[in-house]
């Protein structure tokens, strides 16, 4: 055997079902059998379940709820769950921004397309640079590893001030697709990082069968390994998308125009220098929050198991 | 390599440059001419400026306003980036505090040549002051402002009080009548901008600009004195939430809740949407407090806003048109029926359409209370965190500094703002 | 290679053979790698440097010092001062910020959160592992933080904290409790931070850790109990040790992810009162974007760098340990 | 259809020691030839080598009369058939089969045709149409064996093929494999660590051990004359026993060994071509000189009961250790003097096969008989055998 493939027959079987989603839910959890626990801790348990779900869900709810009321019935100094007078108003102003101060549906347009943008270069450059990684052994592939290693870790506030200056000298600063360069890159490493645990995860012989069927190294890539990983790309996908959809340091730092603002930034504008428009705000708030609701619920399954490396599953 | 990978990178690469073309493909055009400009104003306050572009853009059909409103606090960086850039507005409208700092950075374009002597004599003084630096004009005055007194008549009356405070004791006195039951006899801003009134009243100030570089006066023992007074009478004030002091304080008047507030011009038509001003002449206005041994000086900060050009215009001339349109007499009567607010133009006061607007009547009689500014570079920063100004005010009122130790620290930050290090 | 057959050995290869066919063999792995290579070399390393040298530099956005502007013509007239701004950083000479403060507070940041999520995460993961009902349920709405996107969390939770109409200040009028001054006082507005971003973090911990104990073998404690363990015994014996490495794991992602966090601090009390929940993250914004001082600024980002580097350092020894990816 | 030929290849990772040294093979055109060894021998090397998945660090590798160190796999004409099936998940069994004839531009007609003909003769039919991941076992390596039988290759490559299914799959597979051989005619190289499969499938079989072969030949010449120690324990089940002894030439011609020392000092005369060995009247034999220590390996099969206690110079005394009972046959391990453990041997300590009528228990002491002519003796230091 050569000695690059350590792992066992049954394993690359595991990983390989895991890959293409055929893994059954894991075993029932070990539990301590029903009648060794009695009433009381049960109570307890979900006791405490019930009071964390109710913390985790209130800010969330809160901002539900405030939505639907004016502005005079949010700042009521008494405590009222549910709008006593529910109206739509928040939302009718924010998406048909009346006064023409806060173009919302501008926000929503370059905080799509920058995010959209982030997550098409970035996987495109992250997904053949995970497969390297993945699959061949190179001189200088330490190298890059570390330096991924250690990028990954570099905050936004570090590069913060060169990036602005080198922005100002090209000019860029201001243009919210500008962001789509630092978004994009600074989320490299972490996506290699995520694509190479679900490269990691299909086992090479598939390649090696590709190469023996007739395809070229790039043929296995594109034709082979691409498909099977595709929840693992989407994973990433979706995650330089969150990452450019909830960014707010640089795009604070970076946008000016009001019509150039992403979302982050762009809600900002309802905290003013004298007060807080919590009505359009918690409507804005919410509009944003939906629809990324909705996708993260779908991806935070296969998220986990991207960012732990297939040691947990979700 | 097969087709399908071509496919895919030559749809990436349409794709992007679809997307980046997006941004890049305005202007250039022959045609009407774009003016951008950023408004600073708060809601209500903006329905006239718009009302008023619109206007301009009917006159001039060959210039096209690009209005966006920029939010007071973050517009300052935002054009300090943009103007870095390129691609700041062709005009702001700026706080006049930031006029000489963006003009000392070279920020600004120099409009001298546009504005004639007769024009120029028809400004107030003390607002074209902000607007001029080294000798030149880096600006036009929109708005002038102050801070005011403004009371709830009703709630004084029924205490027994029948003027509003002439004197910081009367303040004092009047607060301790006021303060019962849950109700405050005054509610305070937090910030430090609104200590100000404080400060200068028993004699002290914010820098002594006959100097090079100018010297902080703000730990002399009249600052020092008026902070200390201010915290004593925070006593009837509401607990303040430094975040969200200004809406509070202002909310907390609106209700009825407190019976006095120290806040601006500005201020005046959103006060009277307040429930405890269903009747506007409720809403009394006098000057800030004085202290007796002080006397009757300035004592009231002055503020207002400019119309400023960004030196790297492509326009001068439509954005000067613009600037010239928006600071008109006609335009400055506009603002000033819609908003309440202080018109810089002489000629605006006597104009027959402010003869019913007795807000504004109310509040040009205080003009004399008003304290100038410092024109200096650093002006825009007096009051960001960077000097320390709000956070030490911050300190000395939590309990964690005495007031002299913090106002030497505000001195210190201020030394260090002039000296630009 | 020429064909040799019949010799006992070939001749040895010379080195540029050896090189040509060390690439014939690895061009589609620098192919692959070659985009990134050069995407974060341009984009992380090039302003990496940049950021270095701007430290060593009185750079601003404002006169005398300023960086210049091409586009206006402007010269630039800042120049070298050497080690100055780290002096002047660990002299603590600013009168208006203590900067010893802020790197405790950076410190505090980090720990509560590390240590909230975690335990917080780990009692969740431990209570849903159980078989009880309603355990999809639970589950959902634990997720509901982390789907949320960070600004709205931060614009969520400074509405509840609203010193005035906020939710909780009402709730602890209603107990007849004092009401909080969430703003105002620096241990408050500690708190208020922190909490935001404890109750951001806790799903992806509980989420995580509930992962790594299904992912337990159940046989192990089957046999701990034949061995006669008792529930704690299991938890320490099996469970615990089982769980360390996608615990180390989690906790250094965590670890990054709270020390770069500066939304949820710019935006619910902007670093105040004077500057008492500032991080260095959300100081360095303030000092190179608010007030534009490019040089210091970019210190601070070097010594933010600094930190991260010794604890990449300390962590990478404990991965090691742990047989962890890289 | 083609041969493989090995050139003084070596395979290298960095500055550690060879994987593979000077291999010299030659496969012939039909051949089915086995690769066999413990793991870590480099006989998944070799075969990864001929596929082009492996860089051949030095020498060259012919298939037929192409040099194909540089020669891309696609571009090999060689099938392979992986351990763990390596069957593309997301595409069907159908798909799974006609890629390869797809990527050459096979008309769709003929992919048809020739995936149909493989899936009958795999009696895969059936599933055609299904996903990989809904097959069993033994179906989805029947589907693997159909991807390589469609393609016609020139070689066919089988890397452990049957080592993931259980025991009565892998014994119909195994004749399986051997009816495709013979039906294709194509030349095989296969790869195992079981020697029974080895022996039961290969023309000929390649012992690999620490990158080196040990031994080519028929399994019969394999088992027959191993070549050296490793080979001689690891070629039968269950192993050969061995035992460090002394030789003892006596004055009449004949010879004798000595096993074990003082009180458990047993000897053996050698009779028939063992003693031709041993007193170097064989061709090739080596040193024979008297007193030379020498390994001695002996068959389990060569040993028989024997009740009568020796005294013939060809009977050898223990004790019984454990008794395997097989029904046609049972394995008795005996403690013998002198025994001796190489590393490569599938049982440690000495077996007897014996009739299953032999009434054995643990604890006896049994005499047993041994045919002496059938010994093979080994160098100590060289662990050659000594014809």
């Amino acid at each position: 055997m050569s000695q690059s493939r350590p792992e066992s027959a049954t394993d690359a079987k595991t990983l390989a079902k895991q890959v293409t989603g055929e893994l059954a839910l894991p075993e029932q959890p070990y539990a301590p059998k029903r009648s060794t626990r009695s009433i009381v801790g049960s109570v307890a348990t979900h006791a405490v379940l019930i009071i964390t779900s109710i913390v985790l869900v209130f800010p969330i709810l809160w901002i539900v709820f405030s939505s639907f009321k004016s502005n005079a019935e949010i700042q009521n100094t008494t405590i009222e769950l549910f709008p006593s007078q529910p109206t739509l108003q928040n939302y009718v102003n924010i998406l048909t921004d009346p006064t023409h101060q806060y173009p919302f549906w501008s926000w929503a347009g370059n905080s799509f397309g920058v995010a959209f943008a982030t997550m098409i270069i970035g996987v495109s450059i992250a997904l053949p640079a995970a497969y390297a990684l993945s699959r061949f052994e190179f001189l200088g592939k330490q190298g890059v590893l570390l330096s991924f290693l250690i990028t990954q870790m570099f905050p936004g506030a570090l590069l913060l001030v060169p990036l602005y200056r080198l922005f100002t000298d090209l000019g860029l600063l201001g243009h919210p697709y500008a962001l789509v360069i630092a978004y994009a890159t600074t989320s490299l490493p972490f996506s290699v990082y995520m694509m190479k645990n679900f490269f990691d995860a299909v086992p090479k012989e598939l390649d090696q069968a590709g190469l023996v069927d007739g395809l070229g190294p790039f043929g296995v890539f594109w034709r082979i390994i691409t498909p099977l990983t595709i929840p693992g790309i989407a994973v990433v996908a979706f995650f330089n998308f969150m990452n450019a959809w909830n960014e707010f340091m640089l795009a604070r730092a970076f946008l000016t125009d009001n019509t150039s603002l992403t979302l982050p930034v762009g809600l900002q504008s309802f905290v003013f220098a004298f007060g807080v428009d919590w009505g359009r705000l918690t409507a804005a708030s919410l509009l944003v929050t939906i629809p990324v609701f909705i996708l993260f619920v779908w991806a935070q399954r296969y998220l986990i198991t991207g960012l732990t490396g297939g040691s947990v599953k979700g | 390599m097969n087709k399908r990978f071509f496919i895919a990178i030559g749809a990436l690469a349409s794709l992007l440059v679809m997307v980046l073309s997006g941004c890049g493909g305005s202007g250039g055009s022959s045609g009407p001419v774009t003016i951008k400009y950023w408004y600073t104003e708060g809601a209500q306050e903006a329905v006239v400026i718009t009302q008023l572009i619109s206007k301009f853009e009917q006159q001039n059909p060959n210039i096209k306003v690009d209005a966006q409103l920029v939010d007071f606090a973050s517009a300052h960086d935002k054009f300090a980036t943009a103007a870095q850039n390129g691609t700041a507005p062709d005009v702001l409208r700026a706080d006049v505090g930031w006029n000489t700092e963006f003009a000392a950075n070279k920020y600004l374009y120099d409009i001298t040549k546009y504005v004639s002597a007769s024009d120029k004599s028809d400004y107030l003084q003390a607002p074209l002051a902000y607007a001029t630096y080294q000798g030149k004009l880096y600006g036009l005055p929109q708005v002038t402002d102050f801070l005011v007194l403004y009371y709830n008549k009703k709630v004084l009356s029924s205490a027994g009080i029948t003027a509003a405070p002439k004197t910081w004791s009367d303040f004092d006195a009047a607060n301790k009548k006021l303060t019962t039951g849950g109700k405050f006899g005054w509610a305070w801003e937090g910030s430090s901008y609104f200590s100000q009134p404080f400060i200068f009243s028993f004699g002290g100030g914010l820098f002594d600009t006959s100097t090079n570089p100018p010297t902080p006066i703000i730990n002399n023992a009249g600052s020092v004195a008026g902070l200390n007074f201010l915290k004593q009478e925070l006593a009837y004030a509401p607990k303040i939430d430094f975040q969200n002091g200004y809406t509070n304080a202002v909310k907390a008047f609106q209700t009825g809740q407190a019976a006095m507030l120290m806040n601006g011009p500005w201020e005046y038509t959103n006060i009277l949407t307040g429930s405890a001003f269903s009747d506007p002449t409720n809403l009394g206005v006098a000057a800030v407090p004085m202290d007796q041994a002080t006397g009757d000086v300035a004592r009231s900060p002055a503020g207002g806003q400019n119309y400023i050009m960004y030196a790297g215009t492509k326009h001068p001339d439509e954005a000067y048109k613009f600037m010239s349109f928006m600071s008109s007499e006609a335009s400055q009567v506009a603002i000033a029926n819609a908003n309440k607010t202080l018109p810089t133009r002489q000629s605006a006061y006597n104009d027959s359409a402010m003869a019913s607007n007795t807000a504004v009547k109310s509040f040009a009689a205080l003009l004399p209370t008003q304290k100038a500014r410092p024109v200096i570079p650093q002006g825009g920063q007096i009051y960001a965190t960077v000097t320390g100004f709000d956070p030490n005010l911050q300190k000395f009122l939590t309990g964690q500094e005495d007031a002299q130790t913090a106002a030497n620290n505000i001195a210190d930050g201020f030394k260090k703002l002039v000296a630009g290090s | 290679m020429a064909t040799v057959t019949g010799t006992m050995m070939p001749p040895p290869m010379t080195r540029v053979t050896r090189m040509r066919r060390y690439l014939r063999s690895k061009w589609f792995a620098y192919a692959c790698i070659t985009p990134i290579v050069v995407a974060t070399a341009v984009l992380i390393y090039y302003p990496l440097i940049v950021g270095i040298y701007y430290s060593f530099t009185n750079a601003s956005g404002t006169n005398p010092n300023n960086v210049g502007i091409p586009f206006l013509n402007i010269p630039s007239t800042f120049k070298f001062v050497g080690l100055k701004n780290f002096f002047d950083i660990f002299a603590n000479t600013d009168p208006t910020v203590d900067v010893r403060l802020i790197f405790l507070q950076t410190l505090e940041w980090i720990f509560f959160n590390a240590v909230l999520h975690f335990s917080i995460g780990l009692g969740l993961a431990l209570l849903l592992n159980r078989k009880i009902r309603f355990r999809g349920v639970y589950r959902a709405l634990l997720i509901v933080p982390w789907a949320t996107p960070q600004f709205v969390a931060a614009f969520g939770w400074r509405f509840l904290f609203n010193g005035d109409y906020g939710f909780i200040n009402l709730l602890l009028e209603r107990l007849h409790l004092a009401p909080i001054d969430w703003t105002g006082q620096p241990s408050a507005a500690m708190a208020a931070v922190i909490i935001c971003n404890v109750w951001l973090g806790i799903p992806f911990m509980t989420i995580t850790l509930l992962g790594g104990l299904q992912s337990i073998p159940n046989e192990l404690y089957e046999v701990a109990e034949l061995d006669g363990a008792n529930g704690w015994q299991r938890f320490q014996n099996v469970t615990l040790p089982l769980l360390r490495p996608t615990a180390v794991l989690v906790t250094m992602l965590d670890v990054i992810w709270t020390f770069n966090v500066f939304a949820i601090i710019f935006l619910i009390t902007g670093g105040g009162p004077y500057h008492r929940s500032d991080t260095f993250v959300s100081y360095a914004f303030q000092v190179a974007i608010i007030n534009q001082k490019y040089g210091l600024g970019a210190a601070y980002g070097v010594i933010i760098l600094l930190i991260l580097v010794v604890f990449v350092m300390i962590y990478s020894r404990l991965l090691r340990a742990n047989e962890q990816v890289y | 259809m083609a041969d493989v030929r090995f050139q003084h290849v070596y395979k290298r990772y960095g500055e550690n020691a060879p994987v593979i040294t000077d291999l010299n093979l030659e496969i012939e055109d039909h051949e089915f030839l086995v690769l066999v060894g413990p793991s870590g021998c480099g006989k998944s090397t070799a075969l990864r080598m001929i596929a082009g998945l492996e860089d051949i660090s030095e020498g060259e590798l012919f298939i037929g009369e192409r040099i194909v160190n540089d020669v891309a796999p696609k571009d090999r004409d060689i099938a392979m058939v992986f351990q763990n099936y390596a069957l593309y998940p997301h595409m069907t069994v159908f798909d799974n089969m006609a890629f390869a004839l797809k990527l050459r531009h096979t008309p769709a007609e003929e992919v048809g045709q020739r995936v149909e003909r493989a899936a009958q003769m795999l009696g895969i039919t059936p599933y055609l149409k299904r996903k990989p991941r809904e097959l069993s076992g033994g179906q989805r390596q029947r589907v693997a064996l159909g991807r390589a039988l469609v393609r016609d290759p020139q070689v066919f490559l089988l890397d452990e093929p049957l080592s993931n299914l259980d025991a009565k799959l892998r014994v119909q597979t195994r004749a399986e494999i051997s009816r495709l051989h013979q039906a294709t005619g194509t030349t095989f190289v296969y790869v195992t660590h079981d020697q029974v499969e080895a022996m039961t499938m290969g023309d000929r079989i390649a012992v690999l051990n620490a990158g080196l072969i040990q031994q080519l030949g028929t399994p019969q010449d394999l088992y027959d004359n191993p070549s050296n120690l490793f080979v001689a324990g690891f070629i039968g089940s269950p192993s050969m026993d061995f035992f460090e002894v002394k030789l003892h030439r006596k004055g009449d011609g004949h010879a004798e060994i000595i096993i074990g020392q003082g009180d458990e000092q047993q000897r053996l005369t050698l009779t028939g071509h063992a003693a031709d060995v041993a007193t170097g009247q064989a061709p090739g034999a080596g040193d024979t000189s008297d007193g030379r220590p020498l390994i001695v390996g002996i068959r389990p099969e060569d040993f028989t009961l024997n009740g009568a206690s020796g005294g013939d110079g060809q009977t050898i005394s223990g004790v019984v250790d454990v008794v395997e009972h097989l029904g046609n046959e049972q394995l008795v391990y005996v403690r013998l003097p002198g025994a001796y453990v190489p590393e490569a041997a599938e049982t440690k300590g000495s077996t007897a096969r014996l009739g299953p009528s032999e009434k054995v228990s643990p604890g006896d002491r049994i005499s047993l008989h041994v045919d002496t002519s059938r010994l093979h003796f080994f160098d100590p230091s060289t662990t050659k055998s000594l014809v």
